[in-house]
């Protein structure tokens, strides 16, 4: 409180927002961060390198093994723990005795993959509307912010729906399920951006360049994206993980990834009614989702401080994220 | 504040008209002929005819939203063969699948998703804000690094994963809880109670975590403010300046922020309808959408929407008169 | 005339056809024996209490019109009794037409196209009016109007005139091939010979409805009851459904319906794991509840086996399906009966069996034909594939077929969880054929898509999953529509997938269809059944078994062999 | 004893010395003004009085005692105990230093029963009659008010009257003007004199503005990075300073004189070089003309003319004053001038490039990018390929406005404030403009500062024969730098004219007010004017 205020007085200056030396020195000084950090890149590992896994356990994902499975007690597969054993470690999946381990591993690739490309399409799609909406003039931003309203209040599965039956069925799915979580949940970022848009717009060193003779674009360009990046990578790092559980949840619903594509949300939707006959089943992937998205989240907490260590309070985001698939 | 409010409508049919049309295009050209499944797939070409023009499925698409827009504000006639049925305005039309009216059938389901709105808003608020306060109290403590690690879990976590994993744990392996069956308040409080505990504490675990974090990061925000340093300087104890200002200033987002979720909540938490069966708009909506059944579709979007649409204005109103610079104009 | 049973299941509700007693699992005989020996079950059924129904379906259409059934439905029977019913028995005796309102199974004229039937005496409504013939004529033509759409096609494709008669709301002067020359008789006249007529008259369209007391579509709110239990409450569109005994109805006059509760609480709405977990734990009220709409799922299955006093609980029974592959020769290279064969060789039943929920949820099939006596069952193995597939005859055969370095073509699924043509049963066919160098793309389409598409002659795809249901336990119903080349519907769904039109398969149709004798007809229906497999134009995969839990204070189980579940109208809860 | 003992106080955070050995006292009663620069270390040793820097990581050396308490011993209790009860401290801002939520009688009655043991009623009674004892009309009824529905006057007077709840024997004023508009500071300062009479209390003043000290206190502590430097009664520091650095300080600091100044106020040269350059346009060729010009925010009834109906014209070589309060529409009208809004109606005529130095040295340059690049913006935009021109010539700007040209690709974040205004200067001149419209642009900046970059563009003007707008709150520089001076009201301009007219003889009420209220350096004269203002508040 009055330190701040006092140090400033004092003429304690703060140390410089630009560079990218304190990001990373504060990013490293975070532990939980650095743990992240590494089981997020494991898991990018597991999905890059998922054949070469599988290879070496010597098993695919798709192979189906009737004899693992007990046939006549509805297909609960044989041996202690969903059947781990040497040759599958994670045992088998109940009625098709397919390798878990094998599917998980190929599911992390999905699932990561879909995420990413959606995040990377609502940071484009925010941004972008974000910043005309800021830019244009009150009749755009009207526009544009009613357009923003009529997607925030559109359930995803509707969406889904509606994009599953125009686009032809083959379509990749995963790219379809990807353009979809894309579609609908930009307008965190556009919000924040107009945001920022505004607030930039009115600093002075944005008239001062106006007065230079810069046109729109070029201001754009040159003084509102970069103060953008930070904020806009904040929220970024931490939709990924949501758009992970959205994907998650519309596999869940049976309007996303479909079989034999294994995803982790699809592998959830499968499982679910195995919770008592064979836990692992459903626990494996469960607790995979939640590992991964608890790291990329820690992860994003921790970039986002490294980036503005003050930003905690101003950037109250990552909040109705979730609930949004759930609606 | 006359002119907001009068404003903020205006938007909100706007966006609810906008959705209704999107909704008709999106299904207008999706695949299924609904004639056919009204009618019954053996039926003949001559009786999907027929069906199909009772629906006004032939018409061209325009005509059909005209038909639409006539019955919500209207109310249209539907024929039963032996008389005719009015459905007043706002008249959503009548179910392709079950011939009922949409209005009835969403009202039906209201409750049950209102049940679980209310009760897991409740319990989230409790949840969250109370850790939130707790860390702030501790703050600096390992209190307040475990509950910022706990609720970085629960940020992190899918409400289907939590679901599955407390109906493992409480309904299959400790067998405390049943496994929710609901029943309406009406009929037995207690047994309503009992049966929503489940989907309630699910939804709250996965939903307290942006309160927590947020009462959290607004309070801390909230305690470096100068009028805090105002009252610290006039010999407030550190209790009453937490508990009296800075609770106070955090208040309002929060608020705001749960005006926002209880909204979408309202509109169906499809998830955890449909992961604990129970009978709300939100399983409604997956139900109609697989049997492509047009009217309670938009009937649910439009439903569901309005409450998103009214929880935002609420939001925005709240967080408005919470800034108190802010001029509602 | 038989259930497209994917079909229903899937649509069911949009498509009004109620799977209640069709896609319903049952309790076999055995079972009930083995319950009578340990559960609550044990002991004289004694008539009093509450019956509770536990569903998933509602309801929504009570109206005999518009209900799709195999032999008047579970539920709907309680209410509406029909010229006809199935035999209340276990097994295969279960599988006979019995007479109900009428006095027989109908007097035809010598070549079955003319039938007559004579209504008891004494039969009466819930308010204590007489039945009439006139109104059973009235509650046929009814099924005609578009406004009461879902009914099975029989009646009009039969009935003289039934093509383009449009319900008596639009056609006031009725259909004339109905003849009711006085309140006890009824006259049926047909277009052609059918000699499975009396199965038909089990269909709730035989309910009479009386003229003054119809109300359209709102008619299904309070049906009037000709049977046992009367509508006392009907909420949520069929959602809650109470019913009580209706005084008027008289036991001398019904064989069938035993009606031992008093009142019956029927709940729908509710989660298939929900209703299956209030089963198993069988408190309260819920000791005396049973389900006429929802299986036990593998993982149910396997927790039920796994605990003596459930597994007690559980019935199990046989309704007549049929899930198999089909083939569209119109498209290349299906057109190539080697490669169908091929096919059928490589395919891996064990594995199949296994998606579709294990041994116990379904038996491997190799007829089209269920392997029932009623259906006229003749067992034929005509492309012997093993337990797992025979790949090296598959590949011989390709061979043959001029595809010496295999095939790729793309089997057409839907994307339903549904255990008969959802992707894991697809996938499961993807690796059995990629032994045999078959390569298997999957086009799964979500349940509305896949239907339109599939059943569509126009769309149609060459390799797909499909299945069909008994509409009555007899060749007729479930042989013709998908080989009778008459049959081949140009706009609307089409069944014939393989699109069939073999001059002498319709002959022996036409012939089998005049006879009366059903036992005979039966024989020659599991003949001609053997004979089209021969031309590999589908493949049987698997009959489904239906198993479903009932409470401990349930007794009475008759499961029969023509609904495969529980009789609802035989179990007495006291 | 002393109200107030300081010695050998020292306070750091972290490595930054904010305040080295320093003592002090003030007896009961008395008043003490500490005056200084940012980062002088004034504030901090007031916050230390009160114990403030308890719990923050700050690190307090010196013993204090005040009214009897040692503030680095007491414990939390004692600590408490004299904070608002027996020292009251009174804020900056007075609208965030109140809570939003609650009313301020609340307030002020919640800070009583901290000290007192009283009802609620008993506690919002005497909310009220401090509220009523400073100034605050209809006590009772605005008592029930939050701060937002406050004016900033009201609002410190407010802060003042919870101070005086407990009728503390100290108050100390931590810059209470410095966010006020000068008519209200005149009013608070008028108010602190009168209470500090009627109640005796000591008063410790803490304030960047030597005239705010000289109107109100009786001695005077002039601070430098952390250090007295001065210390003696207010008439005879600020008359006759005998330390180097309170003569530099004073002699930054611009003054009106108290009757119509010589032309000499201005460099004399100044005014040669302009005639030189072009007698017969200095004065005569508009640069920028407005006829009427209107600039209207918001719509229907939420309607503010920000700017209504002002003309104006500008010519080559001069400089037009523009002073007026906050929310007097002159930065609506400088943006307008430029270019940065097109005026709602009127005309607005430029024949000129037109260039703008901004008010806050923060945000006026892009903190991502080096000053030479800001500063090479108006080249590139203007098509200029060319690096080694580009290189060149900013270099060339950057020694022309006093900076070092190997600063090229140094960030903003390591320049002063005074620097970045030069930097900002350097980057409008890059464009060749013929007017620059400089709006506050030496708002933020210390006096010392000040008068360097008013110097900076004095010299510029001269050098260049650039016309001139300054935009400014603060009369006597506008009065220091102008020829023609316009003042500005609720968006109207209510007087112009030549500067020694317009400061010498004003006819609008409304000037006169202004010119009453600016703080005199010298103590005598600002007792005279306290009863000047008297007077005119009584008219």
């Amino acid at each position: 409180m009055a330190e701040a205020l006092l140090a400033e007085e004092a003429g304690a200056v703060k140390a410089p927002a630009s560079g990218a030396h304190p990001f990373w020195r504060r990013l490293r000084a975070r532990r939980a961060a650095l743990v992240a950090a590494v089981v997020v890149a494991l898991l990018v590992l597991i999905a890059l390198a998922a054949p070469l896994l599988a290879g070496i356990e010597g098993q695919d994902p798709t192979t189906y093994h009737p004899d693992l499975v007990d046939s006549a007690t509805g297909g609960v597969p044989l041996g202690s723990f969903g059947g781990i054993s040497a040759e599958h470690w994670l045992g088998v999946e109940p009625l098709t005795g397919r390798d878990l381990f094998a599917r998980v591993v190929h599911g992390a690739r999905v699932s990561l993959g879909v995420a990413l490309a959606a995040t990377l399409l609502q940071v484009i799609i925010g941004v972008g509307v974000g910043l005309v909406a800021g830019l244009g003039n009150r009749f755009v931003d009207q526009a544009l912010s009613r357009v923003t309203d009529v997607v925030v209040a559109l359930p995803v599965m509707v969406i889904a729906l509606g994009a599953l039956a125009v686009v032809p069925t083959g379509f990749p799915r995963p790219v379809l399920i990807a353009v979809i979580i894309g579609l609908v949940g930009w307008s965190g970022i556009s919000k924040i951006v107009r945001a920022q848009t505004l607030a930039l717009k009115s600093l002075d060193h944005v008239s001062a360049a106006r007065l230079s003779g810069w046109g729109s674009w070029q201001i754009a360009k040159r003084e509102l994206l970069p103060a953008l990046a930070a904020p806009v990578i904040t929220y970024a790092v931490l939709l990924f993980p949501a758009d992970i559980v959205v994907e998650a949840a519309l596999s869940f619903l049976g309007v996303g990834i479909k079989p034999p594509t294994p995803s982790w949300g699809q592998m959830l939707s499968d499982a679910d009614t195995w919770y008592q006959a064979a836990p692992t089943y459903l626990l494996i992937p469960a607790l995979l989702l939640f590992v991964t998205v608890l790291a990329l989240t820690v992860l994003g907490e921790g970039v986002r401080t490294a980036l503005d260590p003050r930003a905690e309070s101003r950037l109250r985001i990552g909040t109705g994220r979730k609930k949004e698939a759930d609606a | 504040m006359k002119w907001f409010l009068l404003r903020r409508l205006g938007g909100a049919l706007f966006v609810l008209l906008a959705l209704s049309i999107v909704v008709y295009a999106a299904f207008y050209v999706a695949p299924g002929n609904v004639a056919q499944i009204a009618c019954g797939p053996r039926c003949s070409p001559a009786q999907v005819a027929q069906v199909s023009g009772q629906l006004h499925l032939g018409d061209p698409l325009y005509m059909q939203y005209a038909h639409f827009l006539q019955g919500l504000f209207v109310g249209r006639d539907y024929s039963t063969g032996t008389g005719v049925l009015h459905c007043q305005a706002p008249c959503l039309g009548l179910s392709y699948q079950s011939d009922q009216q949409v209005t009835e059938l969403i009202l039906a389901k209201l409750p049950a998703t209102a049940s679980l709105a209310v009760g897991a808003f409740v319990l989230w608020m409790l949840l969250g804000v109370g850790t939130g306060l707790l860390s702030v109290w501790r703050r600096g403590r390992l209190t307040e690094r475990i509950l910022t690690g706990i609720t970085l879990a629960g940020m992190a976590t899918p409400v289907f994963v939590i679901g599955l994993l407390l109906i493992i744990i409480l309904v299959t392996a400790l067998q405390i809880l049943p496994f929710p069956d609901y029943v309406p308040l009406t009929e037995n409080p207690e047994q309503w109670a009992w049966n929503l505990l489940l989907p309630w504490i699910s939804l709250a675990l996965v939903s307290a975590a942006p309160y927590a974090r947020m009462t959290r990061a607004s309070m801390l925000e909230t305690l470096a403010e100068d009028h805090v340093r105002t009252f610290r300087a006039y010999g407030v104890s550190e209790r009453a300046l937490v508990g009296r200002h800075a609770l106070r200033g955090a208040l309002a987002p929060v608020i705001a922020l749960g005006a926002l979720d209880i909204g979408s909540m309202f509109g169906g938490a499809v998830l955890t309808e449909s992961l604990f069966g129970i009978p709300g708009v939100g399983r409604e909506l997956v139900d109609a959408v697989k049997h492509v059944d047009l009217p309670v579709v938009v009937g649910l979007v439009l439903v569901t929407g309005f409450f998103v649409v009214l929880a935002n204005a609420v939001a925005d109103i709240l967080q408005a008169m919470a800034d108190r610079r802010v001029v509602l104009a | 005339m038989r259930q497209p049973s994917v079909i229903s299941r899937r649509v069911a509700a949009a498509a009004a056809v109620l799977v209640v007693a069709a896609g319903a699992a049952a309790c076999g005989p055995q079972d009930s024996k083995d319950s009578d020996g340990n559960s609550g079950a044990a002991g004289t059924p004694r008539k009093g209490g509450t019956l509770t129904v536990l569903n998933s379906k509602p309801q929504e259409d009570f109206d005999p019109a518009r209900l799709y059934t195999s032999g008047g439905g579970n539920v709907p029977s309680l209410v509406f009794r029909t010229l006809t019913t199935r035999n209340r028995e276990d097994g295969a005796a279960g599988a006979k037409v019995v007479p109900d309102l009428a006095t027989d199974l109908g007097t035809p004229s010598k070549n079955a196209t003319v039938w007559t039937y004579t209504l008891k005496d004494g039969l009466k409504y819930e308010d204590g009016t007489a039945i009439t013939s006139a109104d059973i004529k009235y509650g046929i033509e009814r099924s005609f109007a578009a406004e009461l759409s879902g009914g099975a096609p029989y009646l009009r494709d039969w009935l003289i005139g039934g093509a383009d008669y449009q319900g008596p709301y639009k056609d006031k002067k009725g259909l004339d091939s109905i003849e009711t020359p006085d309140a006890k008789t009824i006259v049926f006249h047909l277009n052609k010979p059918e000699g499975e007529f009396p199965f038909l008259a089990t269909q709730t369209q035989t309910t009479p409805v009386p003229k003054a007391k119809d109300k359209g579509t709102k008619y299904e709110e309070h049906p009037i009851s000709s049977g046992p239990y009367k509508v006392v409450r009907n909420e949520g569109d069929g959602e809650r459904l109470v019913l009580e005994r209706n005084p008027h109805w008289s036991a001398a006059t019904d064989e069938e319906r035993k009606a031992y509760p008093d009142r019956i609480d029927v709940r729908s709405g509710l989660d298939s794991a929900v209703i299956n977990q209030r089963l198993s734990a069988s408190q309260g009220a819920d000791a005396a509840a049973v389900t006429t709409d929802t299986n036990l799922g593998p993982a149910e299955l396997a927790k039920v086996t796994g605990d003596k006093k459930l597994a007690a609980r559980v019935g199990t029974g046989h309704f007549g399906y049929t899930n198999y592959i089909a083939f569209n020769p119109k498209v290349k290279p299906f057109d190539n009966p080697k490669v169908r064969q091929a096919i059928s060789y490589a395919v891996d039943r064990s594995s199949v069996v296994n998606a579709a929920g294990g041994s116990s949820l379904a038996e491997p099939a190799t007829t089209f034909l269920p392997d029932q006596k009623a259906f006229g069952y003749t067992p034929y193995d005509h492309f012997p594939a093993g337990k797992s597939g025979n790949a090296a005859k598959a590949e011989e055969l390709l061979k043959e077929a001029g595809y010496p370095k295999g095939l790729t073509v793309t089997l057409t699924h839907s994307n339903d969880k549904d255990f008969a043509t959802s992707p894991e049963i697809a996938t499961a066919l993807q690796e059995a054929l990629k032994r045999a160098g078959i390569t298997v793309k999957l086009q799964g389409l979500e349940s509305n898509d896949y239907s339109d598409t599939v059943y569509n002659v126009k769309s149609e795809p060459g390799f797909f999953l499909g299945g069909w249901g008994a509409d009555w336990p007899s060749g007729g119903p479930f042989f013709a529509p998908i080989f009778d080349g008459r049959q081949i519907v140009k706009a609307g769904y089409n069944f014939n997938s393989a699109q069939l039109n073999d001059p002498a398969v319709n002959k022996e149709i036409d012939e089998i269809n005049q006879l009366t004798d059903l036992s005979a007809a039966a024989k020659r229906w599991g003949a001609l059944d053997e004979k089209v497999g021969e031309q590999a134009l589908t493949v049987p995969l698997f009959h489904p078994v239906y198993k479903r839990l009932y409470g401990e204070a349930v007794k009475n189980v008759v499961i029969s062999d023509w609904t495969g579940v529980l009789d609802i109208s035989q179990v007495a809860v006291k | 004893m002393s109200l107030v003992e300081v010695s050998d106080l020292s306070i750091s955070f972290g490595d930054v010395r904010a305040v080295e050995k320093l003592s002090f006292s003030l007896e009961a009663g008395g008043a003490l003004g500490v005056v200084g620069e940012s980062g002088s270390g004034k504030s901090a040793s007031a916050y230390a009085l009160l114990g403030l820097h308890r719990g923050t990581g700050a690190r307090v050396d010196g013993s204090i005692r005040v009214a009897g308490v040692d503030v680095t011993a007491a414990d939390d209790a004692e600590l408490r105990a004299l904070r608002g009860a027996k020292a009251a401290m009174v804020f900056q801002d007075p609208l965030s230093s109140l809570d939003p939520y609650y009313a301020v009688g609340d307030q002020i009655a919640q800070v009583y029963r901290v000290h007192n043991r009283a009802s609620r009623r008993l506690a919002r009674a005497r909310a009220v009659e401090v509220l009523d004892r400073v100034g605050i009309p209809d006590a009772v009824r605005r008592s029930r008010s939050r701060p937002h529905e406050f004016s900033g006057g009201m609002r410190q007077r407010a802060l003042i009257a919870m101070a005086l709840a407990c009728e503390p024997q100290l108050l100390i004023a931590d810059e209470p003007t410095t966010a006020l508009d000068v008519t209200v500071q005149a009013q608070i300062l008028d108010l602190l004199h009168n209470l500090r009479r009627e109640t005796g209390m000591g008063l410790l003043l803490v304030t960047h503005d030597v005239g705010v000290a000289a109107e109100s206190v009786d001695e005077v502590l002039v601070m430098q990075s952390g250090r007295a430097v001065e210390r003696g009664p207010v008439g005879e520091v600020l008359v006759a300073p005998r330390e180097p650095y309170t003569q530099t300080l004073l002699a930054a600091v611009p003054r009106i004189p108290a009757r119509p100044a010589a032309s000499d106020e201005k460099p004399a040269a100044d005014r040669g070089e302009v005639s030189v350059n072009g007698e017969e346009l200095v004065g005569t060729e508009p640069l920028v003309e407005a006829v009427d010009v209107r600039q209207v925010f918001g719509r229907g009834k939420s309607t503010l003319a920000a700017v209504d109906g002002v003309s104006l014209t500008v010519r080559r070589g001069e400089t037009l004053g523009i002073v007026g309060e906050s929310g007097s529409g002159k930065t609506t009208l400088g943006r307008m001038l430029v270019g940065l809004l097109e005026p709602t109606s009127g005309r607005l005529t430029r024949r000129a490039r037109v260039q703008m130095v901004f008010q806050d040295p923060v945000s006026s340059l892009n903190p991502r990018r080096s000053i030479g690049e800001s500063v090479a913006d108006p080249l590139r935009a203007s098509g200029e390929r060319d690096e080694a021109v580009i290189r060149a010539r900013v270099r060339d700007l950057l020694k022309r406005v006093g900076l070092d040209p190997e600063q090229y690709d140094r960030y903003p974040h390591e320049f002063s404030g005074g620097q970045r205004q030069r930097v900002g200067i350097a980057r409008a001149l890059a464009a060749e403009p013929e007017l620059i419209v400089c709006d506050e642009a030496v708002s933020a900046l210390d006096v010392t500062t000040q008068a360097q970059v008013t110097a900076l563009l004095a010299q510029l003007q001269r050098e260049l024969g650039l016309a001139l707008v300054f935009i400014a709150h603060d009369l006597a520089v506008v009065r220091q730098v102008s020829d023609r001076v316009a003042v500005m009201r609720r968006g109207r301009i209510v007087e112009e004219g030549e500067v020694d007219q317009v400061y010498g003889d004003p006819r609008d009420p409304y000037t006169k007010q202004l010119l009453a209220a600016v703080p005199a350096l010298d103590p005598v004269l600002a007792a005279v004017r306290r009863a000047a203002r008297k007077e005119l508040a009584a008219a």
